[in-house]
């Protein structure tokens, strides 16, 4: 107890604050040292953790992000473009019904783990998902196996959708030839997806005894999908480190890459989940760069000389109507006052990053199949009060949802552009009731379900194909719009059914004009999420469908 | 001796003693009145509480400006983090959507005042309940008594063992965002705390002499819960009261930040526009210090107040 | 003594269950599946179905209960629906980082708190005592993620003192023994990666610290008001002992007692604070992804963490009962 | 010359805005080697607090001491403060009156006492606990070695109050200051420890101040006695001179109330009206006329002087005392 005296009281605390003090100053030198000294590490934050490292089990971005430096698909999108180009496959084709696609593969291409790359891969690959049994069956697993192929060799659940996929066949050993039994708008679009890109045959094998089980009351991912070095991909980095308990990623550079070398040496993906906090721990010298940034930092971060370069928009935010909700919504005079009275120029204005857009269809201008002559429905308060009256909705209530504790690509604060539109909706006359909903489930749920009279979703495309925007809204009737209008309907399937792409594009547009005819919903805008560099980087050629591939990144 | 000088003598007595007649048998109450009188502690609490509530109360309708009207939101630009901040016609700037700061806070005391006494009251009253119960069950109720006691107080336990925010959020979470979610959540997170604490009073009291006085007297069970042990147990009850309004302000706050907060945002309210400004604060911090400030003061005035009360009720702990 | 914390413990089972049977209820009521979690806006009402037929959802809540039971008598806590990972691996992986963090966060307040209560009774009214009383009031009154932020945004981002997120620096790779960063480094010989650890600790422990750094030096500054004039102190004196014997041996001894006390329900509600200063360091504990379960309608984990944050709760109040009846002789007896 | 004297004592509490009230007011008494003095009252008479004021254990705030207070030639008042810690527990030590307060409840009772040794008589480890053995032994604990372990709650009221004054005779003190140290015990025990400080003091030569409003104990022990009210000596005369002939009407009253054995049967005890809370400020008059059966205009007419109405040293401070016994039995009666 003599430590209480109150002499060395007073000496104790004098030596924590010393402390903090010394801790602090040495922090700094560290920090100076690094900015100095040549750096072989590049570090990048992103919003959340990867889920697994095997992507054909992904769903999300954050895990793509991670993956993409160290798979690659048969097709890829040009660097920091939307068209399609070779990936694995340096040319394809199809024929004229879009069943039978044809892949000429890249010579001497090498996996991480020393496998020779070839046709008999690319089979073993697709094979294999196609082959998936149990829980690999979830939704929640093979979310875009099922999207693209449809279901399994032998589907185990009756809800999961029948089997698009026929076969895959090695030719030669560079000519992978890939059937499936219908046309479809997702190809060859989907072939570029992470999910479906290439694993060395051997880490296949290694882990193809291993089950994804559901036991307990989760789907646990199979131990291989969650350690580095079990999974091996072609791309310019190989996984070599999850440290999750400091939600570290760490990829070092393949050596025998088939293309262009990386140039940093070391890569490491970190997590950060608020915005403000990855802006800091740039600011503060902590990382090297991070993805979602805040539209308030953008400027901020530009004029403070770092890096932010600006994807081009590649997602739509729209407000939608659920006509079974609130009668109301049915005249399309209501819907129209509804889509007059909002002030989508001063949303874009002032709530999104450089680069955003005012949007006049449910689908971005970078899409082909993006139509210039569609209806327009211009801000004008007087016109949609007037609209309301010829409706005899002068006192027309709606309630309005909006999800709160998310930010999405297309919608950097939620509540904010809520609370603009509810002032715009309010001028025209309209009485809104908010209703804030957690943004999953309950947000989610709500929405699918379509029991908001309004709410504020969007969408972030996979793949340039115009299918892939309006097809998940418009190909038939969805409890989130709440209609049933076949001239819309058939316009947007007419696309999905073709194999040639330009005869597609047409068919797209004239499906936009059609969507904007009747106005399901109001189109806002579409925003490129933005991303930021530290001031002493090169960054990669940003993509719109954020497929950034950092081995183009480098340090000045 | 004579009649005449005998009265006098009396009378004489008597003034002088009145001279230094010392005052006995003062109640609890009014000897704590008095000494919270000569509290500054107390003091200063009353009147940043009183500020704060007649701020609640005329605030509204002295607001310059609509709370809600984005009347400059064309001079705001979030998303490029430009901010208006105090000027002649905004005292304390505009927020992030082009309104009014001074008035949302004027307004927005009332909500905040509004929350931490509605989530005080139902943590207050709830915790009463179940206090009273247990403590008269555990003083009086006998065997059976005792048993009832201690499985409440099992369940007290229980929720006591729950960190208090976490079982805000859950509450929060099963009944989805407004208003009263949050009081609500606030409020249970109070109730083991006056639970325990009017129970203990009780028990304190339950073997006080004069319980056993009126219990071998044969007054009846209720009676003596009700007339003399309850009456007895009050007083760390209400104080805890005043300190709790303190904490369910700030626990209301947290909800906001975890994003639980009130879901209208035209209504404001202290929590939720700290919750907001929080994005902003690299570029507009005094977006955040005002609602921040006006939280923690109004808080400090409860605790000083609650404070204040204990020590006065508590003689023998002199702050 | 023994038979104290056998029957607490004892008394622990009902209170777990109890627990248990309460989190079922409340995970019934809550809206939604895991599914919309997962997919996001891209889920259909198909997955939703699927996904929760997958995880039993769609079973009536005492069947789900009952198979937890089964579970975890097999001690199996279940599996973690954001991660798709065991639950008992994802606590393994944060469990230490908050314990860290609250310790830390607790040793300052006590090694703070209690020399400056002490101080500030000592020296009743004078500059300590007032600078004490009205810092410790603000510290309860300042909403702790606030506090958080400004402390973040001041000594991290402008002045770069502090790391302003995270555990640990990016390539410090340190060998992970007991998952306790900063004692990992120290049985490894990696110091640096223990300092660069305890450096990431400090800004959130400073954080979490401000409460029950408050409540400690008031308790203490109280309890020293009080001791001061018992009559074994006067006693003390008029033995003539030296000050310091007096003042420790008679004064602090006794009135760390309720001191003591509080520091252990403190400990216990640090994972409150834990939950809102972890997500402003972005910290990876469990008080972060507890936050992030709830959104995510993590039932396994919930149910998994809530129920262990119970027991560490208990069991801190026995250690505290334990420890008490050590320091003071009158409890040891009965 | 006496070890110890006091002149002209003033405690005055409060002061610097709180009202001021005078706790003693100018009191005077001398204590020599070997003596024992007593200091009686009812509570709130002064008594205690002379005896803390001595002890200079009252506290520095609020607090002002006025007179003289010599020990051994040596103003205690104007001494260093460490120059008094050093002669507490040495030269001077003091037994209180509830052992079970006055004993640290967290220390063993053998830490206690070894303390002080140490202190004063640089006393270490295994000396230290033999000599403190053997002071409980020798104020009559039985098996000391283990009580040494216990704590004061372990031990029975009368072992605390030994243990207390093994602590107050550890370094053999030329002066022993016990306030009320039986008050809190029942009545054997009490026997036991007067005893128990008769023999000390007699071995010793210890002079010791008893402070009691216990009569009983006074007769028992003291040689010299004072008694207090409302902060003044009212009374001061030899043992048997003051139970001879208790002169001032207080001291009468006293002893009228208490029961004696030589009392005709039936006789009614005489207890004195009223409580020390009814009094009057001494510069009015008495302080006690408000009690007092014997009051008149001549009381209330300024402080009243000591003066010697009855025998050389034996003074009292009354305008009406009782002098020839005869009368006082019809006053108290």
């Amino acid at each position: 107890m003599r430590i209480f005296k109150s002499r060395p009281a007073r000496a104790i605390t004098a030596a924590v604050a010393v402390g903090l003090i010394a801790t602090g100053c040495s922090s700094e030198r560290d920090a100076d040292n690094e900015s100095s000294g040549k750096k072989d590490t590049f570090v990048f934050a992103g919003a959340g953790d990867p889920g697994s490292l095997d992507p054909a089990l992904a769903s999300d971005g954050e895990t793509f992000r991670v993956t993409r430096q160290a798979f690659e698909a048969l097709l890829e999108h040009e660097s920091g473009g939307t068209k399609l180009v070779g990936g694995l496959a340096e040319t394809w084709s199809s024929n004229d019904q879009g069943t039978v696609w044809t892949f000429n593969l890249r010579k001497n291409v090498k996996f991480h783990d020393g496998e020779a790359f070839n046709a008999a891969a690319v089979c073993a690959n697709y094979d294999h998902w196609f082959n998936w049994k149990g829980t690999y069956q979830s939704s929640a697993v093979s979310y875009y196996w099922q999207t693209i192929m449809g279901g399994f060799a032998k589907n185990e659940d009756e809800e999961t959708p029948e089997a698009n996929y026929k076969s895959c066949t090695a030719k030669d050993e560079n000519t992978a030839v890939i059937e499936v039994k219908k046309p479809s708008a997702n190809l060859p679009g989907g072939f570029s997806l992470q999910a479906l890109a290439i694993h060395s045959p051997k880490a296949l094998k290694e882990y193809e005894k291993e089950e994804a089980t559901a036991k307990g009351d989760a789907i646990t991912y199979p131990k291989y999908s969650q350690e580095a070095g079990t999974v091996a991909g072609t791309g310019p980095y190989k996984i070599t480190k999850w440290n999750k308990g400091n939600k570290e990623v760490s990829l070092t550079r393949f050596d025998d890459y088939w293309g262009e070398k990386a140039k940093i040496k070391n890569l490491v993906f970190r997590t950060i989940d608020t915005e403000e906090g990855r802006r800091q721990a740039l600011q503060a010298g902590d990382i090297d760069g991070y993805d979602l940034v805040a539209p308030a930092d953008v400027k901020t971060l530009e004029d403070q000389g770092y890096v932010v370069p600006t994807r081009g928009v590649f997602n739509l935010f729209y407000v939608g109507m659920s006509q079974e909700a609130n009668k109301a919504l049915k005249k399309k005079e209501v819907r129209q006052a509804i889509a007059q009275a909002i002030d989508k120029e001063n949303l874009v204005k002032t709530q999104l990053p450089e680069g955003g857009k005012v949007a006049d269809q449910f689908m971005p201008d970078t899409i082909a199949g993006y139509s210039k002559n569609v209806k327009k429905y211009p801000f004008d308060t007087a016109a949609s009060k007037s609209l309301l009256k010829k409706a005899g909705e002068e006192k027309l209530k709606v309630e309005f949802c909006y999800p709160t504790e998310v930010t999405r690509p297309y919608m950097p604060a939620p509540q904010d552009l809520f609370e603009l539109m509810k002032a715009d909706l309010e001028k025209a006359g309209i009485t809104v009731t908010p209703k804030a909903m957690k943004w999953a489930p309950d947000y989610i749920d709500a929405t699918e379900a379509g029991s908001c009279d309004l709410h504020m979703l969007g969408w972030t495309g996979d793949f340039n194909d115009g299918f892939n925007f309006i097809g998940t809204w418009f190909a038939g009737y969805d409890k989130q719009w709440g209609f049933k209008d076949k001239k819309v309907f058939d316009a947007v399937n007419a696309g999905s059914k073709l194999g040639k792409a330009e005869e597609r594009t047409a068919a797209y547009e004239k499906a936009n004009e059609a969507i904007m005819e009747y106005l399901p919903g109001v189109p806002i805008s579409s925003s490129p999420p933005a991303i930021a560099f530290a001031k002493n980087v090169n960054p990669p050629n940003v993509s719109p469908l954020t497929q950034e591939v950092f081995s183009e990144t480098s340090f000045k | 001796m004579s009649v005449a000088t005998k009265t006098d003598k009396i009378q004489r007595l008597a003034e002088l003693t009145a001279g230094s007649e010392t005052s006995t048998g003062a109640s609890l109450w009014r000897e704590a009145l008095g000494r919270l009188k000569t509290s500054k502690m107390a003091i200063i609490g009353a009147v940043i509480i009183a500020a704060f509530v007649v701020v609640a109360i005329v605030g509204p309708f002295l607001a310059p400006h609509s709370p809600s009207a984005q009347i400059w939101r064309g001079e705001v630009f979030p998303n490029k983090g430009e901010f208006v901040g105090a000027r002649g016609e905004n005292w304390f700037g505009l927020d992030h959507l082009g309104r009014d700061l001074f008035s949302r806070m004027l307004v927005g005391a009332r909500q905040t005042l509004l929350v931490g006494i509605v989530a005080t009251l139902i943590g207050l009253v709830a915790g009463f309940v179940i206090g009273i119960v247990s403590g008269a069950a555990a003083t009086l109720g006998g065997e059976t008594g005792q048993r009832v006691d201690s499985v409440i107080m099992r369940f007290i336990d229980m929720m006591l063992a729950l960190p208090s925010l976490l079982l805000a959020v859950s509450i929060a979470a099963v009944m989805g965002q407004s208003l009263t979610t949050v009081m609500i959540a606030v409020g249970v997170v109070q109730v083991p705390v006056f639970a325990r604490l009017l129970r203990g009073a009780m028990l304190v009291q339950g073997g006080a002499d004069y319980v056993l006085a009126a219990q071998s007297l044969g007054v009846r069970k209720r009676r003596i819960v009700l007339s003399q042990i309850l009456p007895n147990s009050l007083s760390p009850v209400i104080v805890q009261a005043t300190l709790s309004l303190a904490t369910a302000i700030i626990e209301a706050a947290a909800l906001s930040y975890l994003g639980l907060g009130n879901p209208d945002p035209a209504i404001p309210e202290w929590g939720v526009m700290l919750a907001q400004a929080q994005r902003f604060f690299s570029y507009a911090p005094m977006m955040g210090v005002y609602p921040a400030v006006g939280i923690i003061i109004t808080a400090l005035g409860f605790t000083l107040l609650g404070e204040a009360m204990r020590e006065a009720l508590d003689p023998k702990l002199k702050g | 003594m023994l038979r104290l914390v056998v029957r607490r413990l004892l008394q622990l089972i009902p209170t777990l269950l109890g627990l248990s049977v309460l989190l079922f209820l409340w995970l019934d009521r809550l809206p939604g599946g895991p599914a919309s979690a997962i997919l996001g806006e891209k889920a259909t009402d198909a997955d939703v179905a699927r996904i929760n037929r997958a995880l039993g959802l769609d079973q009536p809540v005492y069947v789900q209960y009952w198979r937890f039971l089964k579970r975890i008598f097999q001690g199996d806590l279940g599996t973690s629906v954001q991660t798709g990972q065991p639950v008992w691996d994802e606590f393994v992986l944060r469990f230490p980082a908050t314990v860290e963090l609250s310790l830390l966060a607790m040793i300052m307040a006590v090694v703070v708190g209690i020399p400056l209560g002490y101080l500030a009774a000592r020296k009743r009214g004078g500059w300590v005592d007032i600078g004490a009383v009205s810092g410790s009031l603000v510290g309860i009154c300042i909403p702790v993620f606030f506090l958080g932020l400004v402390i973040k945004e001041i000594l991290a981002v402008k002045l770069g003192f502090f790391p302003s997120y995270g555990r640990m620096d990016t390539g410090i790779n340190a060998t992970d023994v007991t998952g306790f960063a900063v004692l990992d480094g120290i049985l490894t010989g990696e110091f640096d990666a223990s300092w660069d650890a305890l450096h990431h600790l400090i800004l959130p422990a400073v954080t979490l610290a401000s409460i029950p750094l408050a409540v400690i030096v008031r308790m203490t500054r109280a309890s020293v008001l009080e001791v001061q004039d018992e009559d074994y102190v006067r006693t003390a004196e008029s033995k003539g002992l030296k000050r310091s014997i007096v003042r420790g041996r008679h004064v602090l001894r006794n009135a760390l007692l309720p001191v003591v006390t509080s520091v252990g329900l403190l400990t216990g509600s640090l994972l409150s604070g834990a939950v809102l200063t972890e997500s402003v360091f972005s910290f990876n504990g469990i008080g972060n992804f507890v936050k992030t379960s709830i959104d995510g309608r993590d039932y396994p984990v919930l149910v998994g963490f809530i129920m262990f944050i119970a027991m560490v709760y208990v069991l801190i109040n026995l250690l505290v009962d334990v420890a008490y009846s050590i320091i003071d002789p009158r409890v040891r007896v009965h | 010359m006496s070890l110890l004297t006091v002149d002209e004592l003033t405690i005055t509490f409060g002061g610097r805005g709180r009202k001021e009230s005078r706790a003693v007011d100018g009191v005077s008494f001398e204590v020599d080697q070997g003596q024992v003095v007593g200091l009686v009252g009812e509570s709130g008479c002064g008594k205690s607090v002379t005896s803390l004021a001595l002890m200079g254990l009252l506290p520095s705030k609020g607090v002002t001491i006025g007179g003289r207070a010599e020990f051994d030639g040596t103003d205690l008042f104007t001494m260093s403060p460490s120059a008094r810690r050093d002669l507490r527990g040495s030269e001077m030590a003091m037994i209180f009156q509830d052992p079970l307060s006055s004993l640290n409840p967290v220390v063993p009772i053998g830490v206690q006492v070894t303390e002080i040794l140490e202190r004063h008589r640089g006393l270490k480890g295994e000396a230290a606990r033999k000599e403190a053995a053997h002071l409980l032994d020798r104020v009559g604990i039985p098996d000391p070695t283990r009580r040494l372990k216990e704590y004061p709650h372990q031990l029975s009221g009368g072992m605390r109050q030994r243990a207390l004054i093994a602590m107050a005779v550890a370094c053999a003190p030329r002066m022993l200051i016990a306030d009320e140290p039986t008050t809190a015990l029942d009545v054997t025990i009490q026997a036991q420890i007067l005893e128990l400080l008769k023999e000390l003091v007699d071995q010793e030569g210890t002079a010791l101040l008893m402070i009691t409003h216990d009569l009983g104990v006074v007769a028992g022990l003291c040689d010299q006695v004072n008694v207090l009210y409302a902060g003044k000596t009212v009374e001061s005369a030899g043992r048997r001179e003051l139970f001879g002939h208790p002169t001032h009407p207080y001291a009468h009253g006293l002893l009228g109330s208490i029961p004696r054995l030589d009392a005709p049967r039936g006789e009614p005890l005489t207890p004195i009206r009223g409580s020390i809370n009814d009094r009057i400020a001494w510069a009015d008059g008495c302080a006690f006329a408000p009690r007092c059966d014997r009051y008149e205009m001549g009381c209330l007419t300024g402080t009243p002087q000591l003066t010697e109405p009855r025998a050389a040293g034996h003074q009292v401070r009354c305008v009406n005392p009782v002098l020839d016994d005869a009368k006082a039995e019809e006053v108290t009666a």
